[in-house]
């Protein structure tokens, strides 16, 4: 029989990642990042990474001390990020990246949310480019390939391959059938299709293979490669309601 | 505001907007002002709101404390489901956006030409921007309609004759709420089309930065209930 | 409230369709095949169909006298196909279709199956065109443009959007939410994603909207347009178990 | 045949070539006689079928009267699911197929030439062809297998120097088992790798159209159990 796929812990399981690796972060919000693999990455202590990701830290619904990219970043782990969020949205907001952005520490490729997914959709279904009416006639198309298609223009877009996939999911079987819930579902399948090697972080108890209805699967467990099951808080990391949050906080300043 | 006149409120502006919805059609709101345009009653009006992380037919936010940590909508906010609800993942939510099955997106923006050409990404001198997913959903959505302030912090108009910071996409603006009143961008350029209440059109025109086109009767913004 | 998807007969459904349209029929092999569309459309006789398929009849596991594309080729409603197979597998093996391709009345294009699959696909995300590996150094790229990327060689495919797709579903909510069962997916999704009009023939009753959960939805409705809950044998068309066929066939032959 | 030998049935032809399939390989089985090798006694080594119509992890064919109508393989044969199963659409699948997830399709084939190109999509004068799945299989999966005859009913070779009907794709083919014996294309041509009980080389040699390489020991195709 192969190999498992479960991993006892998450060091374990990116033990073996090599410096130099373009890696994506799974994630929308908060909603299905791979916070413990973040962390664990971040005392793994690769360097010169490629970081995809929708952007550079989560959203508002995670304690301010949970491990986003942020922890990469200041570890200086960091290369160059892909994401279609490179600066704040607010100018009062203060990013992390930001401060080695603008010190030239890091470098930065600015990408529309939808041609961040096809990217790397195509990585995973054999596409080497496609077209795209998205960003045609701003900054971003400067200088770039476009194409007229029935009257249109179009812009010239690569695949983005991954070399590993970092995501979290919901339901998991031994084989790595896994099932995402609600909103967690966003960029995870699609890392993980573009990606040569998949890591996830399960939440619930990883079932027995067959577990997951075959038309009930979200990904296939044949893109799927390490998984851990993640521990309860405090060893294992959760998002938590923003009431829980502010506790959390207050509770930390009190001390 | 530089002439200290204030109009409508955002959720004013976005009922306004909102009212333009029609049955059946497919909404995507952008991060900010726009988010409220689902506070509107649609009354008999069946509204299908999509987010660009793949959540098609969501609801209302949820209250505090029963926030269901797996559903966001693309503002990170926690909200409810429709019973039409399904989820997609990223690449389909975008094939969505892309095939034209969004019938509108209400943006915010830092400016509008009265070409229809507009910038939400990138403030000026900044390094890096936040596109998310604007630039999809400009370029594609059947209608782009804009909620945003009419002036900067500073008094600036962002009503402009062209855009100063970079674009988030070209010539696809067809209507534009602001404070001050409703604005449609017409083959002819600029056009005022209602204006806010208590607000003179030598006001608006003084705050817009580009000719207005001012027809015989403005009829004040659209208010319901 | 919008305008009910349910309509009460699949001639109703198809009442509208216009000479010269473009139509996708979903299926492979049988299993999810729209074979009460086909009937309905054959009685409703529009004419000069450009029809995409992933070939010209349904697999062994179908009556011999159910209805397939060969009854629209057969009443000269068809001008093009679009499909992976125009040729029979074997030689022993007789389409109706060749009958009518090889004496010039109707045109074809083949195409083979991940390029079709990914074509609809293509139309269904807003992506004009890409590049794929398959059929680079066949006749089939002759003359046509290719490209290299990343030292191989690839050739440049157009999206395929569809007018109508006709596909067949396992559950369906009042919405037009979708599910399909097993190896039922196959083309339909994809289908239905290209066309600009969606009727689908639906296996189970329709179920009141909210009845699936979202995380379950194989389709979502907002790509469905129409449907028609499939009335049981014999006024509705079923596929049927190799024994149950042969037994029918015994018996028509025995009258 | 034209010599009248016989050589392996098709069942080892197939049993030959999915010895090869190494544990936990994703494996794409072509009509025809490919489908022979789920037959294949794997023991301890997980192998996983995948067929286009999006079927990962199918398992034996279905007996009489007991078949899930809505489940075939890409042949149309009824199967049974593997616990491992998962389905997907055809995009999905033919992305599986094109990314280089399949280890190894086993493909039927009317010609095969020494080069590794290889035809099996068009016969002779046919207007039309059936591709289904096997130009984006050949040009994707990492490895690409091909079971077939020896010779044409008419006793021409199938094992040729180049192509004479259309090819499926090009340089493509690794190894090549026929009821004659296994062959393999390397760098510098066809090698006879493993010879059929009961055939002499000659015989292999006469009912090959292009030049053959012979090691100096060509042991008979191993058979197990």
């Amino acid at each position: 029989m192969s190999k498992s796929k479960i991993y006892p812990s998450f060091a374990d399981a990116v033990a073996d990642i090599p410096d130099g690796s373009t890696i994506g972060f799974g994630g929308f919000a908060v909603v299905g990042m791979p916070i413990n693999l973040y962390e664990a990455l971040s005392k793994q202590g690769a360097k010169g990474l490629t970081c995809v990701s929708n952007g550079t830290r989560g959203g508002s619904t995670m304690p301010s001390d949970a491990p986003t990219m942020e922890w990469l970043i200041r570890n200086d782990q960091v290369k160059k990020v892909i994401c279609s969020f490179t600066a704040p949205t607010r100018a009062s907001q203060k990013l992390v990246f930001s401060e080695y952005y603008e010190k030239g520490l890091i470098d930065a490729e600015l990408v529309p949310q939808g041609t961040l997914a096809e990217r790397m959709r195509a990585a995973g279904a054999g596409i080497p480019a496609f077209y795209t009416p998205a960003a045609v006639g701003t900054e971003l198309a400067e200088g770039r390939e476009t194409r007229v298609f029935n009257g249109r223009e179009y812009l010239l877009e690569e695949a983005l391959p991954l070399d590993y996939a970092f995501i979290r999911a919901y339901q998991a079987d031994a084989f790595g059938n896994l099932r995402f819930r609600r909103s967690q579902r966003n960029f995870n399948p699609l890392m993980a299709m573009a990606a040569r090697v998949t890591i996830v972080e399960v939440e619930e108890d990883i079932l027995p293979v067959g577990a997951i209805d075959p038309d009930d699967v979200h990904l296939p467990g044949i893109f799927v490669h390490r998984m851990v099951k993640i521990p309860p808080p405090p060893e294992g990391w959760w998002p938590q309601r923003p009431a829980e949050i502010a506790k959390l906080e207050a509770d930390r300043n009190a001390r | 505001m530089s002439d200290g006149a204030k109009g409508l409120t955002r959720q004013q502006m976005c009922d306004r907007v909102a009212m333009e919805f029609q049955d059946g059609w497919v909404v995507n709101l952008g991060i900010g002002i726009p988010t409220l345009c689902s506070n509107f009653n649609f009354g008999d009006k069946q509204i299908i709101f999509h987010a660009e992380n793949g959540v098609i037919g969501y609801g209302p936010l949820t209250g505090a404390g029963r926030e269901d940590l797996h559903l966001v909508n693309a503002g990170g906010q926690h909200v409810t489901l429709n019973p039409e609800a399904a989820i997609v993942h990223h690449a389909d939510s975008f094939g969505i956006i892309r095939s034209g099955r969004i019938d509108v997106t209400v943006l915010g923006a830092y400016e509008v030409a009265e070409n229809g050409d507009f910038a939400n990404w990138k403030m000026a001198g900044q390094k890096g921007g936040g596109i998310g997913g604007a630039m999809d959903l400009a370029a594609c959505a059947k209608h782009v309609f804009l909620a945003m302030e009419q002036v900067t912090r500073r008094g600036q108009p962002r009503l402009v004759e062209r855009c100063t910071i970079p674009v988030t996409a070209r010539g696809v603006v067809d209507l534009v709420i602001t404070n001050y009143g409703l604005f449609e961008i017409t083959p002819e350029g600029m056009a005022l089309r209602e204006i806010a209440p208590g607000l003179s059109i030598d006001q608006v025109r003084a705050t817009t930065g580009c000719n207005l086109l001012i027809p015989d009767e403005v009829p004040p913004v659209r208010m319901r209930g």
